[in-house]
């Protein structure tokens, strides 16, 4: 710890230098970095409050691995829709760290297609999500009451996943812009590949945000 | 750079910082203006009961409320980081612009239909909402508070505008910040004033979304009738269909994000107000390092400070000590603030000037709104005086008239680079001396108000035998001075535009300042500010009355000569 | 130089101000003289240090100001002097929190031997319920409450069937017995403070919050209402009485129980009752239901009009218009408030959803307390 | 956007996140593998403190081979790495305040609302 604030370390020297703290970063990726930083704090919140919520309620909390049960060919499997659009986000950041890499490495085409294929991800993501609405609503769940239990349950369920669903719509549109951007080659005269590298930061804070609210809306 | 042309995309649709600034200070002002004939009459009533024929007590909870919410958020937060943030940082970091002026553009608009969204509230039916500037719920959305169909809804929204607005403007300001400053521009090189509106907007960054989430919350309880903050209630003999949630969650969002809030109106006061201190003492600041440090603590402690507005919410009242502790711990580092503003002018060279004049009230109006503040914050001596007067007198000393002489005193100090002209002097010192004795007089006597136990928030103090006949004089005499005060403001507005086309012509320089701004190739600067080149930085901001230099100042730009080594700061 | 007379006259005159003036707290009433001193030490020492800022920037404008050929230092730092003072102004704040503190851990922790009772906040009056012979208050909750059971007591809850209650916006308390106060909302924030009592706290709907304190001087006390609560709230009043054992002995006495209340709730049909039989069930109805915390029976100014000669006279609303007050109208009045506003008055009057038999008796009521009213013969349709 | 560009971002020289395909497969495959384990919580019932542990665990993997990885957090100088980590630290006071409070709350409903 002492070496870090010494007065050669790294960290001092960027922080005492001047034009740029951070060093290397474009403005564009420092300002997207600080976006996430400030929605990090909106979602926190999100989740401080459906924690207070549901810690405070007197009325049982349903039991989520239920609500969320599919019955597939028979087979009764808890929480398998969540299971699956978790992977479906998953592959999605793996395709989106490729489209990085392949920006990088100017092969502008693969990028471009790389991207295309997160996107469709998101898409279908959202699609499933549209259905486990469409189910819960369908079984009588509302913002303001369900049948399992707390009327809380609804409304955290809708508030944080719509809240979350909304950043993934948002990043599929601007995937498909910055993509298409990409395959006419507005990039190739300033061969810089940033941009892919900053859409894909935000895409990566969708997925990583999904994981807390798996944890904890779903697993818990 | 090609030049904007037309009117319409010099003035109206720019994206150059300095005219989206001009932009936020006019709409800022204008709701302030807005706010402050509310309070006037609001004091009416309180001094004058029945004296203003409509003033009902539904209208009087609509006017405090939006006399609150739009001098905090509109007038005050709008001012710093959208007006003087955008002005000021790009000029004194050296900096051609903010990083991303379209969007720094796409930010005032936003800002502008908040505020459209917030004046419109006044037409909807059932008016404006009437909750107090906290928005406390159950009462914020259920019958027998003012504004529970529209303006609640209008009132939600235009903040929830207004915050994405601030996070738009915000992002540009800290990115510039950081990562555009010019050659020779450390951050210890910055002057306070850009560091007092840095920290202030990161803060910013990371206290609105609270807000956002509990004002998104709130319209959800009331759109949809989701219970986050409501519990069963019994509404006018009405059984209502909420159960479960909690109304003290709010509150703690709330004020999550609304502590910080006040050190966001409050610490670019405090940069602000070190700048012009040290210029027109001619002096260095003092202990610079210090107040640097100081405001980053200050900024991050406030984080962990907020239910001291909730000692008697009826919280977990074990919190209470937890919060006295953080709350007092922050008057550590405020105080070195003020120690270093007053040995500042020890051993200076002072001119008096309307800046200067501003500068000095505030440090006295600060002090004792601060002081007080540690009553408030000491938990068990906040017991009898929360929700009183004593709240009031507090938070105007502090927040109601300290950054507001900033602000009079920074535009004075400035408008000769904005506009290339000075201010008029005997309108500014009337305005002043009027301004500084009146708010004394209208909130030093609050204080005791609060202490004999008079609520605040009260439409009326009819027939209470606590008080007595003398304290409604004194309510009287309180009117009568805030009535005297907000007529003088006239006399800035109006040296605002009279200066405009007859101030005297000021020159680049005229308080031979050293920051970055004074030394623009044209005043007032052109788009792009600095012409062909970047200038280069080779001091911090305060080389006043250096020895051994004939000037009593040393511009930033100046190299340091070859025998002394890189300056006395970094 | 005018702006350094005029720091050191805002010193002088605070000082002055301080020292003579007659706006102070009301004599305490309770065990709470400890916040009186923390606030008292409090002030001191902020007061020193506003002194001292204040003087030092006037001496500082008067020796400093600018003459000619007169040259600021230049002294960037001085790392001693600034420890010191963040030394001095550390004890400083010590100095008041640690006292502040102590005393706060006197607050939060309720004796043991500390009687305890509820305080229900509604918009826009209080009322209060004691915990019966059992010393135990039955568990209640907003969920339960209808036109018989206005508190809201659990209906099965055996521990609240002797519960005493207190349908008017006066409580009464004995005299240096600590006492902790629960507290409790109908629909709102509220916030119960007394003054003299020193201490306050809001009344949260949905959970129950709490403070204790130990009246140490009979009398009467205001009982104010301090967190907004909507337009009513500077209106929403009540009444502390501080007195002897024997008389809270006799009060207490004289409060219905819960179980008591169930059944007496059903009025008889008021045809078999005699006019002064019905002006008796109403006065009985109307100081239950808290109508007379709102309406004086004197005609004195309270936050709804006096019910003093209100049958028979012609009524100013607010809307400019003026109506009869008849049978006709004070039903509507009592049902439905807010369809007719009186002149002068906010519309803070909750509906009443009475019975028609409850009607009749307050109809009476009012009736009995105008001459206006035509002869009592008891038609009440 | 583009005009940031017109008005000078002068002399910028990016580092650039080029980095083996091979890692990032590699973290991928863990994710799933980590996903897949936390399904499995859920999937074999376990309750409890057991129950809560796995799924913080296993969630503060993730999230930190997100960031560390995915989001060539591991990559960036101190500066940013600090920059974006340190403030969410204090979330976590406002998390173990509210955590209390709402016990606290529950509390006093159960006393004297009943159950
Ligand atoms: C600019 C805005 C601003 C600022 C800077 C402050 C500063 C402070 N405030 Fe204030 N406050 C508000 C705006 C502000 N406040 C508002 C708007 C409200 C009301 C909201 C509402 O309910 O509507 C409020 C309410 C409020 C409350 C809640 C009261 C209640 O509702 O019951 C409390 C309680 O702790 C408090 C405390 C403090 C403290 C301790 C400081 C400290 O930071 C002050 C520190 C400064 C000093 C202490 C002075 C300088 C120091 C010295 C010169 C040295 C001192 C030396 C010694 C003491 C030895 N404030
Ligand atoms: C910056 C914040 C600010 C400012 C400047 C003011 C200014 C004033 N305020 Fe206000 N006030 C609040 C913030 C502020 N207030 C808040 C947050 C509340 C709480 C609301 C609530 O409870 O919900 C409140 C509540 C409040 C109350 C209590 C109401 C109640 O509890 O019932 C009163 C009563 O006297 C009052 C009076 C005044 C007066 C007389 C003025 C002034 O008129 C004082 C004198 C005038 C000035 C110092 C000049 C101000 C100049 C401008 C506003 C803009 C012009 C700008 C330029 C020309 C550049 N205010
Ligand atoms: C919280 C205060 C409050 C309470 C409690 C209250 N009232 Fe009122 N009442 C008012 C106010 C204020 C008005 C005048 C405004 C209006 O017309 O609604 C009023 C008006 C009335 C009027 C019409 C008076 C007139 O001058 O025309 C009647 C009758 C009345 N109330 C009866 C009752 C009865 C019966 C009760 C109890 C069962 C009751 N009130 C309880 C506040 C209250
Ligand atoms: Cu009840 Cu204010
Ligand atoms: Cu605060």
């Amino acid at each position: 710890m002492a070496h870090l604030l010494s007065e050669d370390s790294q960290l001092v020297k960027d922080w005492a230098s001047d034009q740029d703290a951070f060093k290397g970063v474009s403005w564009g990726k420092a300002m997207m970095w600080i976006f996430l930083l400030s929605d990090t704090f909106i979602f926190s919140s999100f989740l401080v409050g459906y924690m207070t919520v549901r810690m405070s309620v007197t009325e049982p909390w349903p039991n989520a691995s239920e609500v969320f049960a599919l019955t597939i060919a028979g087979h009764h499997i808890p929480l398998i829709l969540i299971a699956i659009m978790t992977f479906i986000l998953i592959t999605s950041s793996g395709t989106m760290a490729m489209a990085v890499n392949m920006g990088y490495a100017r092969k502008r085409k693969q990028a471009a297609r790389l991207m295309f294929v997160t996107a469709l991800l998101g898409a279908s993501f959202v699609g499933m999500q549209a259905f486990e609405w469409t189910k819960l609503i369908e079984e009588g769940v509302r913002p303001w009451g369900n049948p399992f239990g707390a009327a809380q349950f609804g409304s955290t369920f809708f508030m944080v996943t719509g809240f979350h669903g909304l950043h993934v719509s948002a990043g599929v549109i601007y995937l498909l812009i910055v993509a298409r951007k990409i395959q006419l080659g507005h990039y190739e005269k300033e061969g810089n590949y940033q941009i892919v590298e900053i859409a894909g930061l935000y895409w990566h804070f969708v997925d990583l945000v999904w994981v807390f609210i798996f944890a904890f809306f779903y697993l818990w | 750079m090609n030049e904007p042309q037309s009117f319409w995309t010099k003035y109206v649709w720019s994206q150059d910082h300095k005219v989206i600034a001009v932009q936020y200070s006019i709409t800022a002002i204008v709701a302030g203006i807005v706010a402050l004939v509310l309070s006037v009459l609001m004091r009416m009533q309180l001094g004058f009961p029945d004296s203003v024929p409509f003033m009902d007590s539904e209208a009087y909870y609509q006017a405090m409320t939006l006399h609150g919410m739009i001098m905090v958020i509109y007038l005050l937060t709008a001012l710093f980081l959208g007006g003087f943030g955008n002005y000021m940082i790009p000029l004194m970091v050296g900096a051609r612009d903010m990083v991303f002026p379209y969007l720094n553009m796409l930010s005032y608009w936003f800002y502008l239909l908040s505020v459209i969204v917030l004046m419109a509230s006044f037409f909807v039916p059932g008016g404006p909402t009437g909750a107090g500037w906290t928005l406390y719920p159950p009462q914020a959305i259920l019958t027998g508070t003012p504004g529970t169909d529209w303006g609640i809804i209008t009132m939600l929204i235009s903040l929830a505008i207004f915050i994405v607005a601030a996070t738009m403007g915000g992002l540009n300001y800290v990115t510039t910040v950081l990562q555009a400053r010019c050659r020779g521009m450390t951050l210890m090189r910055m002057p306070l004033t850009v560091w007092g509106i840095f920290v202030a907007t990161i803060m910013a960054l990371l206290a609105f979304p609270a807000l956002f989430v509990s004002a998104v919350m709130m319209l959800f309880d009331k759109l949809l009738g989701t219970s986050f903050f409501m519990p069963a209630v019994v509404s006018m003999g009405q059984a209502l269909d909420y159960d479960g949630g909690s109304p003290v969650l709010f509150q703690h969002l709330f004020w999550f994000f609304g502590h910080p809030e006040v050190y966001i109106v409050a610490l670019p006061a405090f940069g602000i107000v070190s700048d012009l201190i040290s210029v027109h003492a001619r002096k260095n600041i003092f202990g610079f390092r210090m107040m640097v440090w100081a405001i980053v603590f200050i900024g991050v402690l406030s984080f962990v400070v907020w239910a001291h507005h909730m000692y008697v919410s009826g919280m977990n009242p074990y919190f209470g000590f937890f919060f006295a502790i953080t709350t007092l711990v922050i008057a550590v580092p405020t105080a070195i603030k003020v120690y270093n503003w007053v040995l500042t002018l020890w051993r200076g060279d002072i001119h008096l000037t309307v800046p200067m004049l501003y500068a000095i009230a505030f440090i006295s109006t600060f002090v004792i709104g601060g002081l007080t503040g540690l009553f408030l914050g000491n938990v068990i001596v906040d017991i009898p005086l929360s929700d009183t007067y004593f709240v009031v007198a507090h938070f105007h000393m502090v927040m109601g008239v300290s950054p507001i002489l900033v602000i009079f005193g920074a535009i004075y100090h400035w408008y000769p680079k904005i506009t290339g002209r000075m201010l008029n002097d005997t309108i500014g010192k009337t305005h002043f001396w009027i301004t500084f004795i009146g708010t004394y007089a209208i909130y030093f006597p609050m204080h005791y108000l609060g202490i004999l136990g008079m609520p605040r928030r009260y439409y009326a103090y009819e027939n209470y035998e606590f008080i007595p006949q003398s304290a409604h004089d004194l309510n009287s005499f309180i009117s009568a001075m805030a009535i005297v005060v907000a007529v003088a403001q006239v006399l800035y507005i109006y040296n605002l535009f009279w200066s405009y086309w007859k101030g005297k012509e000021a020159g680049p320089n005229p308080w031979g300042a050293t920051s970055l701004e004074w030394q623009t190739p044209q005043t007032p600067p052109v788009h792009g500010n600095w012409g062909e080149k970047l200038p280069e930085v080779h001091r911090w901001a305060y080389d006043y009355s250096v020895p051994g230099y004939d000037e009593d100042f040393v511009p930033q730009t100046q190299p340091q000569p070859e025998d002394r080594p890189a300056g006395e700061m970094a | 130089m005018p702006l350094a007379i005029a720091l050191i006259l805002i010193v002088v005159l605070s000082v002055l101000f301080q020292v003579f003036t007659p706006w102070w707290s009301t004599p305490v009433a309770s065990n709470w003289g400890h916040i009186d001193d923390t606030l008292v030490i409090t002030g001191l020492i902020t007061g020193v240090v506003f002194i001292a800022v204040n003087i030092f920037i006037a001496v500082a404008i008067i020796r400093y100001r600018h003459r000619e050929g007169h040259k600021a230092d230049y002294q960037p730092e001085n790392k001693k002097l600034e420890w010191t003072l963040i030394g001095l102004t550390t004890l400083g704040i010590v100095g008041m929190l640690a006292p502040g503190l102590f005393v706060y851990s006197e607050f939060v922790d309720v004796p043991e031997e500390a009687d305890h009772f509820e305080v229900v906040g509604q918009q826009w009056q209080w009322s209060f319920r004691f915990p019966g012979e059992d010393g135990v208050l039955g568990h209640a909750d907003n969920r339960f409450i209808t036109p018989d059971n206005p508190f809201g007591l659990k209906p099965d809850d055996p521990n609240g069937a002797d519960d005493r209650l207190v349908l008017s916006n006066e409580v009464h308390l004995p005299l240096n017995r600590p006492v902790k106060v629960l507290m409790r909302s109908k629909d709102v924030l509220h916030d119960f403070y007394v003054p003299q009592f020193r201490a306050k706290m809001d009344l949260v709907p949905g959970t129950v919050s709490y403070f204790w304190f130990t009246p140490t001087r009979p009398g009467q006390f205001e009982i104010l209402c301090a967190e907004l609560c909507g337009v009513g709230h500077y209106n929403m009043r009540g009444k502390v009485v501080v007195e002897t054992e024997r008389a809270y002995r006799e009060w207490m006495a004289g409060l219905p129980t819960f179980a008591k209340l169930q059944e007496g709730t059903t009025l008889t049909d008021s045809s078999d009752l005699s006019f002064e039989e019905l002006v008796e069930q109403g006065r009985q109805l109307s100081q239950a239901q808290g109508c007379i915390g709102c309406h004086s029976l004197d005609g004195s100014p309270t936050p709804g009009p006096t019910w003093l000669n209100l049958y028979g006279k012609q009524e100013e609303l607010a809307d400019g218009s003026s109506v009869l007050v008849d049978d006709g109208y004070l039903r509507e009045a009592i049902v439905n408030p807010n369809s007719q506003i009186v002149k002068g008055f906010a519309p803070m009057m909750p509906p009443y959803p009475f019975t028609d038999v409850q009607l009749d008796a307050t109809v009476a009521f009012i009736k009995s307390l105008s001459d206006k009213a035509p002869n009592q013969e008891g038609d009440t349709q | 956007m583009s005009t940031s560009n017109a008005l000078g971002q002068e002399s910028q020289e990016h580092n650039t996140q080029e980095h083996p395909i091979g890692l990032y497969l590699k973290i991928w495959v863990l994710l799933f593998v980590l996903s897949t384990l936390s399904y499995m919580v859920d999937y074999m019932q376990l309750q409890g403190y057991l129950r809560w542990t796995l799924i913080i665990i296993f969630m503060l993997l993730k999230a930190g081979l997100i960031v560390a990885v995915f989001m060539h957090m591991m990559w960036e100088r101190l500066a940013l790495i600090y920059a974006i980590l340190l403030p969410p630290l204090c979330l976590l006071v406002l998390i173990g305040l509210m955590a209390i409070e709402a016990d606290y709350t529950i509390l006093m409903r159960y006393d004297f609302f009943g159950r």
